[in-house]
């Protein structure tokens, strides 16, 4: 297992009740995979499941896409600045 | 606020301060500049398009590392579409900003004002408002709402 | 600077003073103002295009009432062609001006980015370089000359 | 005859060598009659013969056009502003 941290940003941050959490996940652990752990502890995220966006260091990522070693990853809703 | 070379100023910026767009365009502006076209967006205390709305305020927030670098992205974009611009700026303001209150800022210089400028102002903000992670809260009289987005980027975007 | 309703601000000057963007975009806006796309001619030290050659100060003078008249008509059109538009700026500075200075100005306000504003602006700088009675000569190393118009409106245009 | 104030701009002016001058003028006279006055007066006008324009009360007018008694009449070059 590794330790990860994930940001969360707007309605994502309110579901989860904070701006970050620290998670444990295997070492092949996918975005998909992080999301449905994420789901599974703060069962709110459920109702923005199919609209949560991933980044790894600062770029958008598929859900495939495993999450490397010391990566900053984040999850947000779809943007809406302007 | 970060600044490319002086041959092509490429200005990008999350900021808490009051945009200042006298200032934003002296920085953009080359000895060989005769055009600029600036978008910016202004809080709406009023809306009528769609579910017309009051709105107190917007309360935004950025991921502001990642939001600088797709920032940093939207400037090559337009340089690639549109290599004759030679200045850019692109600003979003965000915590609490009031109606009438300018929240982002798009700017683009060019020697004349015929080769691109206001399409390349037009590609930025569009582009920052699918991009850029930016989200926004909008406070009205009845209580207060996260403003949805609807672009979902390809990864690598 | 005359200024029309305060539902439909309407800004036109001729000033010998420093443009101001952010103190003219603020009189453009209202309420439910959520766009704006201005438009700025600076001086350009150095031109590439055509008859490559440098200038040292340009000297701008108007025919100071038609030009504001014909400022005040250009607005009528723009607000014609695009009704969503709200307010509406045009201010050309007159005097001596030096490279990188803004020397005009045209801004357009409205609710919505996607209702015309970029269009409106992009129409007032043409329409001003073609009908508003300003002339400037340039000054360079090699002397002074006149900056030749092309165009002839018609009778009442 | 009539006496009419005529404003010079650009390089209608420098040619003139004033911003305004005070002509004499018959009652019917156009803006093509007042225009001939004055390239008769000050030749160098002839230069720019072809490009002269000519405003009345603010308005651009047609060559025919009779000057109104008390007009604001002005020459000038297309303009260059911007």
């Amino acid at each position: 297992m590794k330790r990860v941290k994930v940001l969360l940003f707007a309605t994502l941050r309110d579901y989860v009740g904070a701006a970050s959490v620290e998670v444990e996940i295997p070492p092949q652990a996918t975005i998909r995979d992080l999301e449905e752990h994420l789901i599974a502890t703060y069962p709110r995220l459920g109702i923005v499941r199919n609209s949560m966006m991933a980044a790894v260091n600062h770029e958008f990522v598929a859900d495939e896409q495993i999450i490397p070693d010391g990566a900053e990853v984040a999850f947000f809703p779809p943007v809406s600045g302007g | 606020m970060p600044v490319s070379t002086a041959e092509q100023p490429t200005v990008f910026a999350i900021t808490e301060s009051e945009l200042d767009l006298n200032a934003l365009l002296a920085e953009i502006t080359l000895p060989s500049s005769g055009a600029a076209a600036l978008f910016t967006g202004m809080v709406r205390g009023v809306t009528e398009r769609g579910d017309a709305h009051q709105t107190l305020y917007l309360e935004y927030e950025a991921y502001r590392p990642m939001a600088e670098a797709k920032m940093k992205q939207v400037a090559e974009e337009i340089r690639q579409r549109w290599p004759s611009v030679q200045g850019i700026a692109i600003v979003q303001r965000v915590g609490r900003l009031y109606p009438c209150t300018p929240t982002v800022l798009i700017a683009c210089t060019a020697a004349h004002r015929d080769t691109g400028v206001f399409e390349a102002a037009r590609y930025g903000i569009d582009r920052l408002k699918e991009i850029v992670p930016v989200w926004k809260k909008e406070v009205g009289p009845d209580g207060e709402a996260w403003v949805e987005g609807d672009y979902i980027p390809r990864p690598g975007e």
